[in-house]
């Protein structure tokens, strides 16, 4: 019944050219192991849809750094020089995505909205080839949901069950990309017995979450 | 003073009565250092939290606690953190009263271009988009010119950030008021002619009879 | 064992591998008191909670915590809360394994009415129309007939919830799952003959070879 | 800087013909001295949006049996046989909108969506009069935003910025609310100084709210 898992099984489930979302803000949220252990099975041809793609050595930079994708979603690629040159060179495909609107797509793919109405972007070249509608005399772009084959989560705290705490601006994409995936696997700085994270301060609850691998006691 | 003080300290000003401010990487960030006393406004960092502040002493960095670059932050008490969604709930629904941006060129429509150089700097728009199309009041804080160019131009040749006009642009040089006629020339920078700003301009400026220097001890 | 504790009993045997449940109000949440041993569901209420369970005894009600009705409830532990998006974005977004409703009518389309009746009944849908809409498994339980008339109609007379198809009926008498030739009889409640179904039946069924009697001890 | 009011100051600010969000679910988290207080200051003409009325002597139900609501925007009146008899004797408008979209048009009002795109109510009479959109061969349901003059709010504790936490089921529709509404009226149970309502714990964050009354000692 226990949904710990290894690192190492909890990631050989996951197919070359499998469609990732994976949570973190410049590598803050980023499950660090999760990473890591993409590269050390050398995953090829990824799609990964997340906030950006932070410093070359830095969280999802490394699976850029090291070839292991082959498409990039994000709104922002600018710290990574790697990811602006593999983009550049036609290597790697990168939709850029506003941010407020990346997060209203993951959000509708695990809502189950068909879509959403946003002004962000109205006469820009993130309009490009995009439906707009008209209410009330104002101009909306129609953004279409997001979904992903895999969700890699970082979480302070979880409970044995799957419930999900996290912390500060760690907490950012993930409890979003925690909805929107078919399977979700959670890194967690901690994992404690049910009961001890009360009803009110879960943040993903536990059927959401499908594999749990712990994180190794830091350093320091 | 520098001329990225002299700027930080002119926005400053415009912060007196906000509750929630959003501040960009870069120049916008030196507004916080220059908050005229009695100003009570929250910071929020777009990666999810209101009430940011600097790191209040080296080694109390935490891993958990980053601004919108990844840099370390502290928090006031009475911060709240909370998930993307909710972040750009804030800044697209209305609830940002002022967000402080930098910019690569503003025309003379009031609109704004700052987050792609076709070609060359390809960053990604991060959340600049939705803070123009959503912040209640938009400023942009940014040189007058670049490498010998104005920045303040007839028609952006950057692709824009947003089609919304920006209600306040203030450079080294000017502060500049975008409205249905034009870019208006609000106020002049200590020491500077009202003849300098529109000879380092690039486009029309609208001047009215007096034009006061920014209230700024230099 | 009276019809609705069969209904009841026969619903419960299409838990066993689900995970997140839910339970309409009335005849459905008789349901959770008869799941078969080893059965592992989260209940969910859609007021805002995964992990609800009956109040475990008298004078232990809590005023902050109830079911979709307004009526104390329990929690489990492991339960959790969230608003009315979130609880929502579980049923809508595919998260919710089955959902059991009563019903006013199911047609041979499978499609189901149950939340208004013109003229007289006007409660509004609730979260029916999202459950229904949403779940990924609709069962549907309800008596076979109301009033001498079935409930198993050519047409729903009565507006719609929504136009997607449920995937199982379950009444006093049979087990049916609605297909694309129609609706197929798949059991009988015990001692009921395909004959006395057919005849309390308002359209055509689809009627196997062998049809076997619910796996029910009466 | 506090922004604790009085009750009679706090709802006085409210005018006859408003257009209020109501949290609450069958009266559990409904604030209820708020909702009292429109009643000793008999307001009238109100547009209500909530989940549903309750019964008539409970929370919103109160405020329809005394005859203060000219229109309900709600997903279910069944348990309030005032609110239909209004509604079939014409005296009360009454829209019904199912929860999930009633959630989502509350969501979008306080997010700046321009609506959002829905399976809900397709071909059903939820549809009528809507517009739908075509999207990879399935039919949505336009559903545009809902936004309000006045958010009333029960919180189970405020501290003095107006930060706020919820309780269990009393969640429900007030943190969505409280991002909807162009003033946020918090009636909190407790209210305690800040610093004592960790960051992660924060559901609405303070710079919403706009007036705190504090809930009486309740009895028993």
């Amino acid at each position: 019944m226990s949904k710990v898992r290894k690192l190492e099984d909890a990631v050989a489930a996951i197919p070359d050219g499998a469609v990732l979302m994976i949570g973190g803000f410049m590598g803050v949220g980023t499950p660090p192991r999760l990473i890591d252990e993409l590269i050390r099975q050398n995953k090829r041809g990824l799609t990964v849809i997340a906030n950006d793609t932070a410093r070359p050595t830095v969280g999802i930079g490394k699976l850029v750094a090291g070839r292991h994708v082959a498409r990039v979603i994000a709104s922002h690629i600018g710290t990574n020089p790697e990811t602006q040159r593999q983009m550049i060179a036609g290597e790697t495909e990168v939709e850029l995505v506003p941010q407020g609107t990346l997060a209203e797509r993951v959000r509708a793919g695990g809502f189950g909205l068909g879509g959403i109405l946003t002004p962000t972007g109205v006469g820009t070249v993130v309009a490009d080839g995009k439906r707009t509608v008209e209410l009330d005399g104002r101009t909306f772009l129609l953004e279409t949901p997001l979904k992903a084959d895999f969700a890699l989560i970082l979480a302070k705290r979880a409970d044995y069950y799957g419930n999900l705490e996290y912390a500060l601006t760690a907490r950012n994409f993930n409890p979003l990309m925690a909805m929107a995936a078919e399977t979700v696997i959670v890194e967690a700085e901690d994992i404690v017995p049910v009961g001890m994270i009360p009803p009110d301060h879960v943040v993903t609850p536990n059927v959401l979450v499908d594999v749990l691998v712990a994180k190794e006691a830091r350093h320091g | 003073m520098d001329e990225k003080t002299l700027i930080a300290k002119r926005v400053a000003l415009e912060l007196r009565d906000a509750r929630l401010v959003n501040l960009g990487i870069g120049l916008p960030t030196l507004v916080a250092r220059h908050l005229p006393a009695g100003t009570n406004v929250f910071f929020q960092s777009e990666n999810g939290i209101i009430g940011m502040e600097p790191v209040p002493e080296e080694g109390l960095e935490n891993a958990d606690l980053s601004d919108a670059g990844g840099s370390p932050i502290g928090a006031v008490p009475g911060a709240a953190s909370f998930d993307s969604a909710v972040s750009f709930g804030l800044i697209r629904g209305g609830h940002l009263d002022v967000t402080v941006l930098g910019g690569l060129q503003v025309d003379e429509e009031g609109r704004l271009a700052n987050w792609m150089v076709p070609g060359r700097m390809v960053p990604g728009m991060g959340g600049a988009m939705d803070l123009v199309s959503g912040a209640k009041r938009v400023i942009v804080a940014m040189q007058h010119s670049a490498k010998g160019e104005s920045k303040i131009v007839k028609r952006c040749t950057l692709p824009l950030t947003s089609v919304r006009r920006v209600d306040l642009v203030v450079t080294d040089l000017a502060v500049l008021e975008p409205t249905d006629a034009g870019l208006v020339l609000k106020e002049t920078a200590p020491g500077v002619s009202v003849a300098q700003v529109l000879a380092a301009t690039g486009c029309e400026l609208i001047v009215p009879a007096t034009v006061p220097a920014m209230p700024i001890d230099a």
